[in-house]
């Protein structure tokens, strides 16, 4: 079968008639286990997607405002400073995996001390050293080969990769994205498995009704169309109500933007939403292929 | 219209029946009988497909049913009514629905309108039309089962113990019904232990009576 | 009937009879649909559980830690600094909701400001303020008061609550560990009414046997018991088979201790792998009851 | 043993019959007639407490099975054998402990060895004991049907046209072990169709005949 016909008799059996439709017994419990898994599956799936993608945000945010910086500290005799920070810039300068490096200014390390003496520190006036920030490129600089090019060159520098300790609440950031996603994919797995189990407990409790249908004529795919039908859109409307109750209990989640951008609101934001919505039409999807599956095979073995 | 050329069966033991050679040409009568066990609901599954000959050639309307796939089966079942012997209906949906399943099944429903009264009404279930099957009697589901298979005026009707549930004026009726029906020129065969209902049928018409025992098949108006 | 009675006639339900079991065929969709559900369902309750537990130890460390410790910095002139810290810590004693206060020694300023200026910053001679470190009483103590009380009898000293900002992780941690709980009772729920809906579709599907069994002089409690051991059996193995899954799973995952200590790793300790050896058996109660239920009501419809 | 007392019952249209009553005296051989859809299911029903009269009263063994609770009509349910018409059986277990599902239900498995191989030879089933149900012809079913209904011994036998489906020889056999049931001092009820079955029974042994028809209940010896 052509991928073009394949869809075109997927449609078919879709689209359907009312009075096949009527040759399945209408409710049952297996109908009712079928939406209820398709509505708890999606609300727990948006549960977890929400999580991890905003785990995601908060690794991509983490990575981007503070894995590629370092600082270089030059301490040096008053008279030597100037020149002992100019000689660094230069060595950071040929240095691969270095991006860029300049020298603070007053303002910016006052600033930076302003949380331990006040705002008035006469950073001039004062011994202090000065910090060089540096800017790493992707692949990042090889420190113990920048260490003793540094000590050569420069013998007030100090070498502060102080910001590389947030590295690993990136790495766990992403675990937890990594996780979350895990979990979709388990709770979609489950999903489809659960449908097609249901759909083929539904086979097997209506094993009279394909005997019967056989009986009088009907053609497998008039068959297996009813299954099919019932089964799809029990998902699509089982997962549509679980995805409109989740989003509403998602949406409702106090936002919580802390200042300091560590952490972020578990929530869901712009395109975000559109993974939610898509969740039905993928229960579907599944369902439609499950039951197909089970209700081809279940009729190839009624002979 | 069917024709059987030294067909065989087995469930997987020993041979049913073997070297069975028969042919149901239109217009025909037939009567199965023999033992129960012998065979006789086998055939009849041979006969509209439903099994396949494990040696020999079954063919339905001059095609061999060895080589049909499903969907051609499914087409020729419709001009075959078959009466199962367990009968059996969608117990969700009432009696008339029931008996016009093949005319929906075909997407003939609109014609359902025309007929199925004055079949329900031959077969005596008016009242029972819009009962579920499970609350009809055991002779009631017979009746419907009969109603069922004629429905689509198929060229073939086959009936496997059509009256054993039933009383004799019922049995009767119904008797009539296939005989009017095989006067139109339809093709019947029917499975049945009664005796009387054979004679009864003689009586009207030019009805060949098969025996099935021992594995084998006769013509058996002898013990008549 | 009295507690004890249901006890025991639970018990002998669940003891049961071979025989008895036979009635039921052996196995079907429905059968593995419970062992699977049971199975995911679990495996989704220790993951959901894990995440949730190590939400809520973070939420406890990063509270003692952090939420009740703020700075006071004072600066003043060389000769008047020591007389206005020995003032403030005065004001201080006398504050509700201040447990404790005292001066940082020159010691624990350096190390303080070691990542920005390294270990030699000369802390004696520079005019650089004096930190004392405030230890809040879990009420905590009134910020405006206190700074107004400063003002007028420290005039060097600013109040710096910065520790509270990390106050909103805390609520973000206890947050998670709130929604783990929710999902993890959600997942419970959704369980209960997936194996409630299976063993329905069982014994709808098994009508038959159902007339059968009564027809040849089988009690209720007979017919019922072969249904509910199944069920019952089944959820244990599934769930048992779900949480041995995902403990391994859990257990295998790298440990992440930050030094910060701010993220730990996601995973159980000590007393917490009881909770989820305890997920079997509150699986097989919830299916034991559920089944029996189901199937008393089945057997009451079917007169 | 079994008493119906100005019996009644409807299914929620009008009464199926009325103001039946009729006793089954130990020991006594009965055969239940009548159109097909006239009640003779339901009155069989009545007889074992599946169904509970909606006028007059029904009693089991001096019980009155509007005042017994389930599990109590369960164990009187050991004391009746019944042979439903529409045979259901385990479907997933084989011929021979489907039959002997009246002993595993009582808790007397073990005594199942001793006599089920005898019955099931009686009823010519030997070789299929090991089959499952749905592998049965018809008539086999309903035989196994009737091999489950007396296994137990029980005091008193229902069935319901017993031999539909089954041939005329092995219709006299099962007979003549109902017969032998009955000469045994077990009270027996047969509702059939068949008339040569009754006047076959006649011969051997003084059974009643009672004809439903018309919502009432009379003896029938005239029309044989
Ligand atoms: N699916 C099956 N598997 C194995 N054996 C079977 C199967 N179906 C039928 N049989 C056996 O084949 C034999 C013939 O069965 P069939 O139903 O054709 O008999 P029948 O002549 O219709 O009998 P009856 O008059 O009792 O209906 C029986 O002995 C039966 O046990
Ligand atoms: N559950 C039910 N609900 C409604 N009507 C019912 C139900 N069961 C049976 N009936 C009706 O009651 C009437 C008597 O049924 P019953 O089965 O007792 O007849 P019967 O005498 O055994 O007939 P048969 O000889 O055909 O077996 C029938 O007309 C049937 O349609
Ligand atoms: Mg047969
Ligand atoms: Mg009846």
């Amino acid at each position: 079968m052509s991928l073009r016909e394949r869809i075109g008799s997927s449609v078919a059996l879709l689209a359907g008639d009312k009075q096949a439709d009527r040759a399945v017994p209408p409710t049952g419990f297996t109908a009712r286990l079928t939406v209820f898994t398709s509505a708890a599956m999606a609300f727990l799936a948006v549960f977890v997607l929400a999580l991890s993608l905003t785990a995601g945000r908060v690794a991509d945010r983490w990575t981007e405002q503070l894995a590629q910086t370092s600082t270089l500290r030059i301490s040096a005799p008053d008279g030597q400073i100037d020149a002992q920070v100019r000689a660094a810039l230069r060595v950071l300068e040929t240095t691969p995996g270095v991006a860029g490096a300049r020298a603070l200014s007053d303002e910016e390390q006052r600033a930076l001390l302003a949380p331990w003496f006040g705002p008035d520190l006469p950073v001039e006036s004062l011994p202090i050293p000065r910090l060089i920030e540096i800017t790493e490129t992707d692949g990042g600089y090889d420190t113990t080969g920048l260490r003793a090019r540094l000590q050569a060159e420069v013998p007030g520098a100090l070498l502060d990769d102080h910001a590389r300790w947030r590295a690993p609440l990136v790495k766990a950031a992403e675990r937890l994205r990594a996780l979350g996603f895990a979990a979709v994919i388990l709770i979609a797995g489950a999903t489809a498995a659960m449908i097609t189990l249901a759909a083929q407990a539904a086979l097997a409790a209506n094993a009279q009704v394909i005997r019967v249908m056989r009986l009088v004529g009907a053609k497998d795919s008039y068959i297996a169309g009813a299954f099919v039908r019932r089964f799809t859109l029990r998902a699509f409307f089982g997962s549509t109500v679980g995805v409109a109750v989740s989003g509403v209990a998602v949406w409702l989640l106090p936002e919580l933007d802390v200042a300091g951008g560590i952490l972020e609101g578990i929530g869901l934001s712009g395109a975000e939403w559109l993974w939610i919505a898509a969740i039905p039409i993928l229960a579907s999807v599944v369902a439609f292929a499950a039951t197909r599956a089970a209700a081809l095979r279940t009729l190839g073995r009624h002979s | 219209m069917i024709e059987l050329e030294r067909a065989a069966y087995s469930y997987g033991g020993g041979e049913l029946f073997t070297d069975v050679t028969l042919t149901l040409a239109p217009g025909s009568f037939h009567f199965l009988t023999g033992p129960s066990g012998a065979g006789k609901t086998t055939l009849l599954k041979l006969c509209y497909g439903e099994l396949i000959a494990t040696a020999g050639h079954v063919r339905l309307f001059g095609e061999n049913t060895r080589k049909m796939d499903r969907d051609r089966i499914a087409m020729n079942r419709r001009r075959i009514g078959v009466v199962h012997q367990d009968c059996q209906f969608l117990d969700h949906l009432p009696i008339s629905e029931n008996v016009a399943l093949p005319l929906t099944v075909a997407g003939r429903s609109e014609e359902a309108d025309a007929y199925l009264g004055e079949l329900l009404a031959w077969v005596g279930l008016t009242r029972q039309a819009q009962q579920l099957p499970p609350e009809l009697s055991g002779g009631e589901r017979q009746r419907a089962a009969l109603a069922r298979a004629i429905i689509l005026s198929p060229d073939v009707i086959l009936a496997d113990e059509p009256t054993g549930n039933i009383d004799w004026e019922m049995s009767q009726r119904l008797l009539s019904l296939l005989v009017e029906l095989n006067k139109l020129g339809k093709t019947v065969l029917v499975a049945t232990h009664d005796m009387a209902l054979i004679r009864a049928a003689k009586a009207q018409i030019s009805a060949r009576v098969l025996r099935l025992k021992d594995r084998k098949i006769q013509a058996a108006e002898v013990d008549l």
